[in-house]
């Protein structure tokens, strides 16, 4: 399998305080990975380094072999690193469809190298992703509208709509109700075929369902690595994070 | 934007157009004039809203472009005998860079930031109005009555101050910025402005270069309310430093909120009815500072999406 | 009433035909005639001669009752109002009574292009007059010209006689300020000093005072040591006061705005005692009071008055009648508030144009628009109004090519904070040849 | 180099003198501006006009005390701070609190309060300038040109005024809520703080700080209901060199920007002066787009 992002000796601290430290993270293509630890423990930061919405104070990034450090967070989409946000983040005053029309239409600006002209292109694949995650029926209905757990499934789909190499999920799952998990977990075991993921998830259930391989953080470094089954015979992550 | 339907709007478009069109033959020749110059800073106002009704920003120096494009229109006539059109081309040249300059500058900050910077450097032009009072003839300005060559088309010749002139080039004036409103907002780039109205970091997070797309509106938006001042210039052969006030600024913002923010016909509903209201007052009353502020007032505490806003809200939803 | 009032009006006309002759000779006696003969008729004897309607003449007035003209407009509209009721009482415009029609231009071209439309077209004014703040005049007058309607302005810029406004603009009863330079400014290089600095305001009205006055320098062979243009934002003037020159012997001071207290007072808290002699205009002072604190330092100082504030500075009986009729008390207040200083050197231009209208209407047998252009050629005949109730401030002398007038002016001295006059400038010190011909354009 | 400087020395006395001037007063108007923005988040565009406020009840104690100019200005002194500060209070109550302070509601609704306080001065008040006399006046003689002393006395007061609310925000329990609201509302709200009473103190003291300037300054100039504009430029120039919401900025800032208006205004022009203030924030925006002491965002 070909490596699809790495990470050097990733850094970035605030003021005095050490978010993240030395992180070496190493993500191939296709693969689910979850990156778990206590709260605090630097995850939300280390992907907002990885997505570009803060810059790193030291270490590099690479995808595919090349260095995209210092881009910035609309040009790392650009490159297929596309995040999805842990506080839900959406156009709330326009419609599902608006939302991801507006994705749509920013993939294919990049795929075509200019805006799209007519609008029915856009609308087919709207309405494939919105198939996709399960929303479809709701089109038309204002995304401030919507139930959380649909709020949720429109932020993925904002992700899906823009064709990511890398999908950053920031805490999917926080809040829904049992029955969607278990729809979330179906819709993203099926998207790794076609893209990478990241996930970062508290709900260990998820976390054991969906990932190939598991990375535990613990006050911004690294703790452990591996897969299900290894993590969970880990005593030091037990320690730290299971055993709580 | 939401449940877009356009037809209707092209209906309603056209039809608002034919109506403005036709007036000019029923209208007493004070409301034909008054029309005339409502329609002329309807323009304005419209490309006003282009960057806070789509994209967001609030500008409280919107009088720069008025003036840019009215003083370069009006200096390359009266210094340089230019004649109207080439001249209105250099009103809008200019104003284009003026605009897309203040863009990389203001567009660094963000929120209250933008705001205050575009209204300082409202107030440097104004300033540099008085300045340069070789070419801008200081606090007075000027006219063009007199150096103003009719304009010339085919056999016909037109006086660019004869009421029917007047009235038909503002007319144009205004269907021109209301077709690029339109056509604005259900581009690509329109939908592009909106996601960054609505939620900026999300819509960089889906790629967007948002800094790209705001200069691109500033540098429209500017354009088309420098375009508005040098036909104001042209129409109304005056060219002066009130045009560059900070008053003059704020005059659009009223316009577009009492008129609704983001809808393509606020603008020109909120400028024909502040100037109605203004003129009809002040037969009673010289205080119409009081009912311009008590609008404001009013108008964010109760109605912050303005009349069509409001019609938008009620009956038509389709209502761009 | 009628009776008395004759005597001091001929003693008037006299000297003033004298002077007048003995500039333009036999023009003046010819064509002036018909003016100064019909300018002293008995009103009321006059008002007979034109019966027919008896509609009002309704004249727009356009008024900066906002903004920063709003102390002038303040006593522009209570003058207007008095000579409207004078004329009213004494016969009307040919025979119709006078209607005033104020609207508001909040000091502003933009506002006062529209109030223009307003009244040609909505309030259907025979005339629009009154303007006073040079922009509004600039901004206002092609609406006027294209709209044909006679604009009367009342503003002592130098862009009416400059050419660059159009036939339907006058400016009949009020000097210009070329004029009133040229004409003061022997008597100040004579007797204040050859080397002078030059305090405006930084925009067109200032740059008037600039100009005629280093022309009038080099006419006298006085020199200019310094030109200090003043912004119309500035409320500090501390800093200009430190780039006047040693060497200066006068100071010739003119500013408006909010700012003319400071102004003042700061020139004296800059100079103490030792101080060149000033001469300012008026301007600076209009709508103030000399015994506002801190303009002690005026004391000795020298002042332009078109026409002099206290009562004592030019008594005649026009200007008593005039004081009056405006309610000015023997101070130059207002009689019902003793701090409510008038504009005298301004407001004199209302009452005199509307009677300069009066003259026109009443010459030119006005009375619909219909007659405009033959309205426009009467008065564009005119060689100039003798002094009388029509005319206080004193005798005028008329350009039809320029429309615009010539009269005396006044030098006063400020003693124990009151104005003492101590010159007064005939016309002919006043007069330049005209350099535009509105008369050429078409109508 | 040294000829020029004894040719220039009384210049440079002066802009240094009149710049100094010019900063304390700059930065009493600008703190209020800066101290709500701070805390509250909003741009007050209707701060001149408070400012304006302050100068014409400073007239109108001059003549309720029968023109005795220094019961007058102590009058004024108390009486203009409470009324213009109990004034902004209100509008915070019934403006602000209800438009949730969104930051460009409030920019609107203060530019309506503009408006409205301009008509209702120029109705009550009238349009013409009114001089106020100065409560302690004398003249300064230096070796090249006199000076105002009460000019000299503004400085000072203003001085102490900033003393005075720097204190209160230090040592104060209301400096600590303001402090604390200013880092974050939400959850100062939490810990006990009554922000909704905060916002209305703090944009009172604002305006009153305002007010404040416009007592002390009126008797330099005089009070006109158009005097609000440009003191209100002044501080939007001084807050965003500074940095929004910064003190420490505005105080930095309003030195720099007067100073530096002294030296040009004496050198050169005053309106080139106010030109070159708007270019150099430009280049502070350039170099760093939040200001001088401006936080990061984010």
């Amino acid at each position: 399998m070909n490596s699809l992002l790495k990470t050097e000796g990733l850094s970035k601290h605030f003021g005095g305080l050490q978010a993240v430290e030395g992180v070496d993270l190493d993500l191939n293509e296709g693969e689910i990975r979850a990156v778990i630890g206590p709260n605090g423990a630097g995850k939300t930061t280390l992907v907002s380094l990885l997505s570009g919405r803060l810059r790193p104070s030291s270490g590099r990034i690479h995808l595919n072999q090349k260095d995209i450090t210092s881009f910035s967070a609309s040009r790392k989409v650009q490159f297929g690193i596309v995040y999805t946000f842990q506080v839900t983040s959406l156009f709330f005053n326009l419609s599902c469809y608006e939302n991801v029309a507006i994705a749509v239409q920013g993939c294919r600006a990049r795929e075509e190298g200019f805006l799209p002209r007519r609008e029915s292109d856009i609308r087919l694949n709207v309405r494939k992703v919105l198939e996709q995650v399960g929303i479809q029926e709701n089109e038309e209905t204002i995304a401030g509208n919507l139930a959380y757990g649909h709020q949720r499934l429109l932020e993925v789909a904002m992700g899906l709509a823009s064709r990511p190499k890398l999908l950053i999920l920031d805490e999917p799952t926080q809040g829904l109700a049992e029955s969607e998990i278990k729809h979330f977990c179906s819709l993203i075991r099926g998207l790794s075929d076609s893209m990478t993921i990241l996930l970062i998830e508290h709900n260990m259930q998820v976390v054991l369902e969906l990932a190939e391989q598991i990375t535990v953080m613990d006050q911004g470094r690294i703790l452990a690595e591996g897969t299900p089954s290894e993590i969970e015979a880990n005593i030091a992550v037990q320690e730290s994070y299971l055993g709580g | 934007m939401n449940r877009r339907s356009p037809k209707k709007t092209a209906v309603l478009m056209a039809g608002v157009l034919l109506l403005l069109f036709v007036l000019q033959f029923i209208l007493p020749a004070y409301h034909h004039s008054t029309f005339s110059k409502i329609m002329v800073l309807a323009s304005y106002a419209m490309g006003f809203n282009i960057l806070l009704g789509y994209t967001g920003l609030m500008s409280l120096g919107h009088a720069m472009f008025f003036s840019t494009g009215m003083y370069a229109t009006g200096i390359s006539v009266y210094h340089f005998g230019y004649t109207g059109i080439p001249a209105l081309g250099i009103g809008v040249l200019c104003t284009v860079l003026v605009s897309m300059l203040l863009g990389l500058v203001a567009l660094r900050t963000s929120g209250v930031s933008f705001l205050i910077v575009t209204l300082m450097f409202g107030q440097a032009v104004f300033l540099s109005i008085l300045y340069f009072d070789q070419f801008t003839l200081g606090q007075d300005g000027f006219t063009l009555t007199k150096e103003l060559e009719p304009l010339v088309l085919g056999n016909a010749s037109y006086s660019y101050t004869d009421p029917t002139f007047k009235y038909n080039a503002a007319w144009f004036l205004f269907a021109l910025s209301l077709v690029i409103t339109n056509i604005l907002i259900i581009s690509p780039i329109g939908r592009v402005l909106i996601a960054i109205r609505e939620n900026e970091e999300r819509t960089q997070m889906l790629g967007y270069n948002t800094y790209l797309y705001k200069l691109f509106a500033m540098t429209l938006s500017g354009a088309l309310s420098g375009l508005a001042g040098s036909v104001h210039a042209l129409l109304f052969s005056y060219v002066g430093a009130t045009f560059a006030e900070i008053h003059h600024s704020i005059a659009p913002l009223l316009w577009t909120l009492l008129g609704g923010v983001g809808t393509t016909l606020g603008p020109l509903l909120g400028t024909g009815i502040m100037h109605y209201l203004i003129d009809f007052t002040s037969g009673w009353t010289s205080a119409y500072l009081l009912i311009v502020g008590a609008i404001l007032v009013l108008l964010v505490i109760g109605a912050p999406q303005g009349l069509m806003g409001l019609v938008r809200q009620k009956r038509l939803p389709w209502l761009p | 009433m009628e009776g008395k009032e004759k005597k001091p009006e001929q003693s008037v006309k006299n000297k003033s035909q004298i002077s007048r002759r003995s500039l333009f000779g036999t023009t003046a006696a010819v064509a002036g005639a018909g003016v100064l003969a019909s300018n002293l008729t008995d009103p009321i004897v006059r008002s007979a001669y034109a019966a027919g309607s008896d509609a009002p003449i309704r004249i727009g007035f356009q008024v900066h009752r906002t903004g920063i003209g709003a102390t002038y407009g303040k006593w522009y509209e209570r003058t207007t109002n008095a000579a409207a009721k004078y004329i009213n009482e004494h016969g009307g415009m040919g025979g119709r009574p006078v209607e005033i029609v104020p609207e508001d231009d909040g000091t502003d071209p933009k506002r006062g292009a529209d109030v223009v439309e307003k009244f040609a077209t909505q309030h259907k004014v025979d005339f629009v007059y009154g303007t006073l703040f040079s922009h509004v005049v600039m901004g206002s007058s092609p609406r006027a010209g294209e709209l044909k309607i006679p604009y009367f302005v009342v503003s002592e810029g130098y862009h009416v006689a400059s050419g660059a406004l159009n036939r339907y603009v006058f400016q009949p009863c009020i000097t210009d300020v070329r004029s009133q330079i040229s004409a003061m400014s022997g008597w100040i290089f004579n007797n204040l000093g050859k080397k002078m600095t030059l305090i405006y305001p930084d925009y067109a009205f200032g740059y008037n005072h600039r100009d005629y006055a280093s022309a009038a320098a080099e006419k006298h062979g006085a020199k200019i040591s310094a030109k200090l243009a003043i912004p119309p934002t500035a409320s500090s003037f501390t800093r200009y006061f430190a780039k006047i020159p040693k060497d200066t012997e006068v100071i010739y001071h003119v500013m408006v705005g909010p700012g003319v207290l400071t102004f003042v007072r700061e020139m004296g808290e800059h100079f103490g005692s030792n101080r060149p002699e000033i001469f300012g205009f008026i301007d600076s002072l209009e709508g103030v009071a000399l015994d506002s604190p801190g303009l002690d330092f005026l004391n000795g100082t020298y002042f332009w008055e078109a026409m002099p504030r206290y009562a004592d500075g030019y008594p005649t009986h026009g200007e008593k009648v005039y004081r009056n009729a405006v309610g000015v008390d023997a101070n130059g207040a207002s009689k019902s508030d003793s701090k409510d200083v008038s504009t005298y050197s301004h407001m004199f231009g209302c009452w005199e144009t509307l009677f300069a209208i009066k003259e026109a209407v009443e010459q030119s047998g006005y009375r619909d628009k219909r007659d405009y252009a033959n309205l426009i050629e009467t008065f564009e005949g005119f060689q100039g109004f003798n002094e009388g109730i029509a005319h206080p401030q004193g005798s005028k002398m008329f350009s039809g090519k320029s429309h615009q007038c010539y009269g005396q002016q006044f030098i006063s001295k400020v003693e124990n904070s009151k104005f003492d006059v101590v010159h007064r400038t005939s016309i002919e010190d006043g007069y330049y040849e005209p350099e535009t011909d509105y008369t050429k354009l078409p109508l | 180099m040294l000829v020029w400087f004894e040719d220039n020395v009384a210049l440079l006395f002066l802009a240094l003198l009149d710049g100094t001037v010019t900063a304390f007063v700059l930065a009493l108007i600008a703190l209020g501006l800066s101290l709500v923005f701070g805390v509250m988040r909003v741009v007050n565009v209707a701060h001149g006009e408070f400012f304006m406020l302050g100068a014409v009840l400073a007239w109108a104690c001059f003549h309720f005390t029968g023109n005795m100019p220094l019961l007058g200005f102590l009058l004024a002194l108390i009486v203009a701070p409470v009324l213009v500060g109990g004034l902004a209070m209100l509008s915070d109550r019934f403006i602000l609190h209800r438009i949730q302070y969104n930051p460009e509601s409030t920019i609107v609704a203060t530019i309506g309060l503009l408006y409205i306080i301009q008509q209702l001065v120029l109705s009550f008040f009238g349009p013409e300038a009114r001089p106020v006399e100065a409560p302690i006046y004398f003249r300064v003689q230096f070796p090249w040109f006199g000076y105002s002393g009460y000019k000299l006395i503004v400085a000072v007061l203003s001085g102490f005024l900033l003393l005075v609310t720097w204190f209160l925000m230090v040592r104060s329990k209301l400096g600590l809520y303001m402090r604390a609201t200013q880092q974050d509302a939400e959850i100062a709200q939490t810990f006990g703080v009554p922000t909704r009473s905060v916002y209305s103190k703090v944009f009172a003291i604002g305006a009153g700080l305002a007010a404040l300037a416009g007592v002390l300054v009126v008797p330099i100039r005089q009070a006109d209901y158009l005097m609000g504009l440009e003191p209100l430029l002044l501080s939007f120039i001084v807050v965003i060199i500074g940095g929004l919401g910064s003190l420490r900025g505005t105080l930095v800032a309003a030195f720099i920007v007067g100073i530096s208006d002294g030296f040009i205004s004496v050198f050169y022009e005053p309106t080139l002066a106010k030109m070159l203030a708007t270019v150099l924030v430009a280049a502070v925006l350039i170099v760093k787009p939040t200001g001088l002491f401006g936080e990061e965002p984010g």
